[in-house]
């Protein structure tokens, strides 16, 4: 019992002890710590007069052997007071955990001698004065939660509501000049901007030219203006190129000339899906963009809308339906599903956008939504449902009417929607849609339909040419290049045409045909999709099979060239991007997460598609990793 | 299997590399001596596979615990399993990371669909919880290296009025609502930030995080586990969890003889005392008392969440771009405050106001969310731990108290029933 | 109590000194404005207007004919003095430097040269250089054609119709010159209206005078951080030569454009580092018989036109 | 009895429940990465040079160091790293060096051609060299967090104080981002 006694009393004075060491150990480190960081020993201003002066003065030995001393002094300082830190801190560790030893022993050893607390407390009043002060405290919290939240001042509510607090910064002195977004942007803005301040000019030619200077004429110094095409031809012109204008870009061509389209996305994780949006009416029609403005159409029995979004951040600007156009069938006409009711695209011309459904009525909108005219023409009889896509140019919206009961192309006035020529076709019903391409000089309007694929006058309307080549049920329009008109259709043929008075198919193909996916032509190289996954190149001069590759999914949606590549959505909504190029290339194959059957559209820097169910803007986002 | 992916990972990684140096267009100088170039050392982190070992380690302290506090009864080998905690998740892992802390890993990753989650840092935070719900806390028991260096240096343990611990034991749940609500909005981990003893394991670290372990150090000598019992957000967790749990430790091994050695012993002072005939409520007054607080914990709940919702704009300017939007707009002549870095690099990154302004008012919507949830929440604890105290249970026997027990089995070693 | 009040007035003095408003200076800081601010006195020119064309990435600049030939990733642009777009062509790949004179436009791709007439039509490429090569600038005389090629270290001399007639490393025999040290991709050269051949050989931060097939006639090198020389690693990364023989020069790192006599003093700042605040690409450079100076800003993606102080 | 047992478990099973929601909820809804793990790292194309990482880090002598990619390096003979500006002589004494603690070594390697290598035991990331390399050179110093130091805390503090948010949490096989890798088109595009 006396051993215990004493040990008790040994352990409990080395348990002081060791916890005094503890103490003048830590104390002594804490006055170490806030030492050097009062001093900063590194960055004393007398190093820096120092270093001054020897710089006014570099020739003085005696200061520069100063500064060298106080230097090496400085870096001692530092790094001793780092080493005396890690050298206290074990110290303390070693004390500490002698400490931690010694109280441990003390309490085994002093453990059975306590005696019980006697417990004199009574319960209830402990409890009534718990209850008191949980609530007591609780609501101190809450109310000077109160208080506080009333002192504070919602310094952003206040920004929002008067608007800059903080002054924007001055402008910059010097003038600057903007020479438009490299023609990108449109008409649109341009016309903005230049009707203002009367520089703005776009150039018949397709150059966009500004004068930085007023006073300047923009035609009068344009020595060198490259022209893309010869004066007076009808060519396809700069705010059409900078466009989408219609199904498959400017003038249906397949072809789009934007650059830095994006390759990489995935539509279930969302990388670099920039915006995306719930579709709420069904439509098969293709995204069709101006400016920064993208229209889709869509409809079901209710009623026929077109859609128009902010291509920059998916926001609809606003939607309007096709109702009380008189002539239109009270009860839309039987479709099948998957063609529907809305599977024609729209079409703009940067002033105005035009609308067709199945049900046969057609509309104008402009760019705000208003309704500028809308007709019928009397209800399709189209056993699947009218598909066939509008194109519009100069004064003329050109519609591809072939039905059971015969065929006609039609070209209306778009600011009236006046007929402004109606040519009957030799030609059973088709899905197609018309392209526009210069033939010899020529501005035409390319069909492809069973039997025929045929040229028309975009003035007259005049049959120009024809050559019957096809058969069955039409749906691939045609494509247009280096003077050759393709068309084919599946169980029929592929065909390259050369136009004029009397056609000449030059080569033909029935190896691989398309049922929907129109074709695409770009340098030489000609592509087809078809409905049964094959993806092929051709040499579109000759003939010759380039490439094919097989996918597990059909291709109703078309391909697009655009920078060089294809771009092929396969009705999976699997993109898939190939280098145009004799050899396969293949750049990637992004994922929508989405069935699809339509075409991309594009601008600079983004591709826009279309799913069953939403609408997806798509941009390279710099991957932020925070 | 995990090997094998590790270097499935690893290979592309490998061509990548030597892919770079065959991407190197621009030649280095023309050395004609033999100088070769160096290339910069990049020394790899921490692998992942040692971060398994970590959740394996866990796994087998938190088994140990529970067992030798329910089935073995030792103090010592509880004991030596918190040294050892102190010693593996403290000084060799440096108290990181912790399950404290994984509170608002895990509070991110349920609230932002960017943040990515390491599945060792989901299962810090499960397995303690899930273990809680069948044997107790034994993670406060010996496997939280913030515990083990407060419970090893317990000196005199004073006692505190109960009422004192019963208003004091808010301040975790207080501290849990505010660390879920800034981790759930990216604003910071402050549980982290204010860690008190990762800067004494670390014997590294800077000044806030060392005063504050040492000051915490100081305070455990006299009130036992200063951290655990009134801070500790993961502990009020922990709390709740505890009370349904399916087993727990037992003071008696067969049947208590009311020699109250334990309560001396706890230096927690989470030992229930038996009811005392005298002490029997008013069954009467006492019911109208729950029923009174039936009703008064909806209101309290409403007030909250309307007192929440009303503070989110003085609890959304501890995030960094809210308070700089802030700051921007009702002192704008600190634009040209030159030494004043975050401003200007804000001036210089070409950003507008408009758009810093407009992504604080995300943020600040986030907050608006979150503070009335938060509010709702303390309503809620502050009703329940209120009505906690006019429930009775009937107890015969000293007994540990699921919720506030740490299972450290200081008790075990007193009980004189064989 | 006590220890507990320590601990509440920690956590509180913290969170209250972590405000953006309220954090540290910084201990260690190094500010180099005593570069970055140029006296008034010797800033000569004054930016008088900017083009810019959109979001464009540009790769440089030259001026011939009255026009200015803009070289972006990948077309070919024409644009009057005065800003004016004139024409626009594409371009096989992404091109590196542009030269012209009145018998074409010659564009340095990576390793080739492609050869344009006034209208910007292709002539022909010539005949491509092996993969090292990385042209950097080009400039056209008469009949021969110079271009910097900064990845071998190397100026090659050619014909206008693009025959390959030589080429020099600038090496000699003796040890004191070490031929052309690259650094970094940024390899200027431009031959004046003496027609003088003058090479930057930007890692001894000297500007060489050669003749057409190589051989050093004469040098100067000025290497300071202050205005009266050029700074850091490799610079000038730009140059050219205004009519009265002088150099136009543009530096990387802390961006400034300078006028330096043929004999290399100081004569005038065009623009000061504060003009280019947060870049760190040298602009290209091009210069209008009348003295006019057009600079290309990489980052800002605009011309800026510097114009003589009146 | 029966009541207390059946209300703590069906407390227990409703807190398990709980747990699964939130775990499922967080595995299948969110990114969950089994082989992954996240480390700090300072992209040198956002660094500013703001001197927090020197003071800012958990660690007394913090965990971010000057790291020097050599592929960028001039080599040059006045390197805006190493030398104060307005130094005459270009010597390697103390009234020469920018670096306060001299943790960047010159070494002569042939002429004209000059070594800077960094010493990272005295390396306390004040990024003095950094800037002046950044200022005047190619921008071949930058600073790197290095891992063998680096605590990897939950939360960065150095990222919480960075004014250019240049810090975030990268997975652990792209642990460094150094310049100088020529991938970088803005690097190898001859501007």
């Amino acid at each position: 019992m006396q051993d215990t006694q004493d040990n008790i009393k040994l352990f409990g004075n080395l348990i002081t002890v060791s916890g005094i060491f503890c103490l003048a150990v830590a104390l002594l480190l804490l006055i170490n710590y806030w030492h050097i960081r009062q001093t900063k020993p590194l960055e004393t201003e007398a190093l820096k007069s120092l270093v001054q002066q020897f710089q006014a003065d570099p020739e003085s030995e005696a200061l520069k052997k100063d500064i060298r001393s106080l230097d090496l002094l400085a870096r001692k300082a530092f790094f001793t007071s780092q080493w005396q830190i890690k050298a206290g801190a074990l110290l303390l560790l070693f004390g500490a955990i002698a400490f931690a030893t010694c109280l441990r022993i003390y309490h085994t050893m002093k453990a059975r001698i306590l005696e019980p607390l006697i417990d004199g407390v009574d319960s209830k009043v402990t409890r009534m004065l718990s209850q008191r002060w949980i609530l007591i405290t609780g609501g101190l919290l809450l109310g000077s939660a109160l208080v506080v939240s009333f002192l504070t001042t919602d310094y952003l509510k206040i920004y929002e509501e008067t608007g800059t607090v903080v002054q924007a910064p001055a402008e910059p002195a010097v003038k600057v000049a903007v020479v438009d977004k490299d023609e990108k942007t449109g008409r649109q803005k341009t016309e903005d901007g230049g009707q203002e301040d009367g520089k703005t000019v776009v150039g018949d030619a397709g150059a966009l030219v500004i004068p930085a200077k007023a006073g300047t004429s923009p035609l009068s110094s344009a020595g060198v203006l490259v022209t893309p095409a010869k004066a007076g031809a009808p060519s396809l012109n700069t705010d059409f190129r900078n466009n989408h204008p219609s199904f498959r870009g400017p003038w249906g061509q397949g072809i789009s000339y934007h650059t830095g389209i994006p390759v990489d996305w995935d539509g279930p994780t969302e990388k670099n899906i920039k915006w995306k949006v719930a579709l709420t009416k069904k439509g098969n029609n293709s995204p069709v963009i101006w400016s920064d403005k993208l229209f889709i159409a869509g409809a079901d029995n209710e009623s026929e809308v077109v859609y128009c979004f902010n291509r920059l951040d998916g926001k609809l600007l606003w939607e309007q339906d096709a109702k009380d156009i008189p002539g239109s069938p009270a009860v839309p006409p039987k479709v099948t599903a998957d063609t529907g009711l809305s599977a024609p695209s729209v079409t703009t011309d940067g002033q105005q956008v035009y609308a067709i459904f199945a049900t046969g009525d057609i509309l104008a909108l402009d760019m705000e939504g208003k309704r500028i005219w809308a007709k019928s023409l009397g209800v399709p009889d189209n056993h699947y449902g009218h598909s066939s896509s509008l194109i519009c140019w100069k004064d003329k919206v050109i519609i591809q009417f072939d039905t059971n009961k015969g065929g006609r192309l039609l070209a209306l006035n778009s600011l009236t929607g006046e007929i402004s020529w109606d040519t009957p076709r030799k030609a059973k019903i088709s899905w197609s849609s018309p392209i526009m391409a210069e033939i010899d000089g020529k501005l035409q309007i390319i069909t492809t339909s069973s039997p025929t694929v045929a040229g028309y006058d975009f003035d007259s309307g005049a049959q120009l040419w024809a050559i019957d080549c096809l058969s069955g049920e039409v749906g691939p329009s045609a494509a247009f290049a280096d003077g050759l008109v393709y068309a084919a259709n599946e169980y029929a043929r592929l065909a390259a045409i050369k136009p004029g008075p009397t056609p000449v198919i030059v080569w033909e193909s029935d190896e691989y045909l398309p049922e929907a996916a129109s074709l695409a032509v770009s340098n030489g190289l000609l592509f087809i999709a078809t409905s049964y996954g094959m993806f092929a190149c051709y040499d579109s001069k000759t003939g010759k099979k380039q490439w094919e590759k097989e996918y597990g999914q059909g291709f109703y949606g078309s391909p697009m060239i655009a920078e060089g590549k294809v771009y092929v959505m396969d009705r999976s909504g699997a993109m898939h991007i190939f280098k145009v190029d004799r050899t396969l290339t293949s750049l990637g194959d992004p994922i929508l997460g989405e069935k699809s059957v339509v075409t991309p559209a594009f601008a600079d820097g983004a591709i826009y598609l279309k799913g069953e169910k939403s609408l997806f803007g798509i941009e390279t986002i710099r991957q932020q990793k925070k | 299997m995990k090997w094998l992916k590790i270097i499935l990972f690893l290979l592309p990684l490998l061509l990548a590399f030597s892919d770079l140096e065959a991407q190197q267009r621009f030649p280095k100088p023309e050395f004609h001596t033999k100088y070769t170039q160096p290339t910069p050392t990049t020394p790899e982190p921490r692998g992942v596979g040692m971060e398994f070992v970590d959740v394996l380690v866990l796994l087998v302290v938190l088994s140990l615990t529970s067992w030798f506090a329910i089935k073995k009864r030792s103090r010592n080998g509880i004991l030596l399993l918190t040294v050892f905690s102190a010693i593996y998740f403290g000084f060799y892992r440096n108290g990181c990371i912790c399950s404290v802390g994984s509170v608002q890993n895990v509070a991110l990753a349920f609230a932002d669909p960017k943040y990515v989650i390491s599945l060792y840092a989901l299962l810090f935070f499960l397995l303690p919880l899930i273990f809680s719900l069948f044997f107790g806390r034994v993670f406060c028991g010996a496997a939280c290296p913030l515990g083990a260096i407060q419970d090893l240096l317990i000196y005199k343990p004073i006692t505190i009025p109960a009422w004192l611990r019963k208003t004091l034991g808010f301040i975790p749940y207080l501290y849990l609502g505010l660390a879920v609500l800034y981790a759930a909005t990216g604003t910071e981990f402050i549980i982290c930030r204010y860690d008190p003893f990762i800067g004494i394991y670390r014997m590294n670290g800077p000044h806030l995080m060392i005063y504050l372990g040492i000051a915490f150090l100081l305070m455990g000598l006299f009130i036992a586990r200063p951290y655990c019992r009134f801070f500790c957000p993961f502990g009020a967790i922990l709390n709740v969890f505890s009370r349904f749990s399916r087993r727990h430790l037992s003071v008696f091994p067969t049947k208590c003889i009311q020699c109250k050695l334990c309560t001396t012993a706890c230096p927690f002072e989470a030992i229930d005392f038996p009811d005392e005939e005298k002490t029997k409520p008013d069954t009467k007054s006492n019911t109208r008392r729950f029923i009174l607080y039936m009703a008064l914990i909806p209101v309290l709940m409403l007030a909250g969440s309307w007192i929440g919702s009303k503070s989110h704009v003085f609890l959304s300017k501890a995030h960094p771009d809210v308070y700089l939007a802030e700051l921007l707009i009702s002192h704008p002549e600190l634009k040209t405050d030159s030494k004043n870095i975050d401003i200007q690099t804000f001036l210089a990154s070409g950003k507008s106001l408009e758009t810093l302004v407009a992504e604080a008012q995300v943020i600040r919507d986030k907050f608006y969310t979150g503070s009335w949830i938060l509010g709702a929440f303390l309503g809620l604890v502050i009703g329940l731990m209120a009505m906690n105290q006019i429930i009775f249970r009937r107890r015969e026997d000293y007994q540990a108290n699921k919720g506030n027990c740490y299972s450290c089995g200081r008790c075990l070693d007193y009980c004189p029933v064989e | 109590m006590v220890l507990a009040a320590v601990i509440v007035v920690l956590i509180v003095t913290d969170v209250m000194n972590s405000r953006p408003d309220k954090r540290p200076d910084n201990p260690y800081e190094y500010t180099v404005d005593q570069f970055t601010s140029v006296d008034t006195a010797l800033v000569k020119y004054t930016e008088t207007i900017d083009f810019t064309f959109g979001d464009l990435d540009l790769r440089g600049i030259a001026f011939a004919n009255n026009r200015l030939y803009l070289v972006e990733d990948n077309y070919l642009m024409v644009v009057s003095p005065e800003g004016e777009k004139l024409a626009k062509s594409e371009l096989p790949e992404s091109p590196g430097c542009v030269t012209a004179s009145s018998d074409g436009i010659y564009i340095g791709f990576r390793n080739y040269i492609g050869q344009y007439d006034p209208d910007g039509r292709l002539v022909k490429n010539w005949e491509p250089l092996n993969d090292t090569t990385v042209l950097t600038s080009l400039a056209v005389t008469d009949s021969t054609l110079f271009a910097a090629d900064a990845g071998n270290r190397r100026v090659l001399r050619y014909k206008t119709n693009g025959i390959l007639s030589g080429s020099f490393t600038g090496k000699r025999d003796s040890a004191d010159l070490h031929g052309f040290i690259i650094p970094s991709p940024y390899f200027d050269l431009a031959v004046n209206s003496d027609g003088e051949l003058w090479v930057v050989n930007t890692g001894k931060h000297a500007f060489e005078n050669y003749t057409f097939d190589g051989q050093l006639r004469g040098f100067w090198e000025n290497a300071a951080m202050t205005i009266d020389g050029f700074s850091g690693c490799c610079n000038p990364a730009h140059m050219a030569v205004l009519p009265d023989g002088s150099f136009v020069t543009a530096e990387k790192g802390m961006v400034r454009i300078k006028i330096h006599k043929a004999s290399g003093e100081v004569l005038a700042v065009v623009a000061p580092p504060e003009e280019f605040k947060g870049e760190t690409y040298a602009p290209d450079l091009a210069v209008s018989p009348s003295g006019d100076i057009y600079a290309l800003d990489y980052e800002r993606k605009m011309i800026r036109v510097f114009q003589l102080k009146k | 009895m029966n009541r207390k047992t059946f209300i703590n478990n069906s407390g227990r099973l409703i807190l398990l429940g709980g747990l699964v929601y939130l775990t499922g909820s967080i595995i299948f809804k969110r990114k969950v990465s089994a082989s992954g793990k996240y480390v700090w790292q300072i992209d040198p194309f956002k660094c500013m040079q703001c001197g927090r990482c020197s003071t800012q880090c958990v660690r007394e002598i913090s965990a971010v160091k000057c790291v020097h990619a050599y592929q960028l390096c001039g080599y040059c003979d006045l390197c805006g790293g190493y030398f104060k500006p307005n130094t005459h002589k270009l010597n390697t004494g103390a009234e020469s060096q920018l670096c306060p603690t001299g943790a960047l070594k010159r070494k002569y390697v042939e002429e004209p051609f000059f070594e800077y290598k960094i010493d990272e035991k005295l390396c306390n990331a004040c990024g003095k060299c950094v800037k002046g390399c950044g200022s005047f050179g190619n921008g071949s110093l930058q600073l790197q967090i290095r891992h063998d130091l680096c605590q990897n805390c939950n939360e960065c503090s150095i990222a919480r104080m960075c004014p250019t948010n240049a810090i975030s949490r990268v997975p652990i096989e792209a642990a460094y981002q150094i310049k100088g890798d020529f991938k970088n088109p803005a690097l190898t595009n001859p501007k």
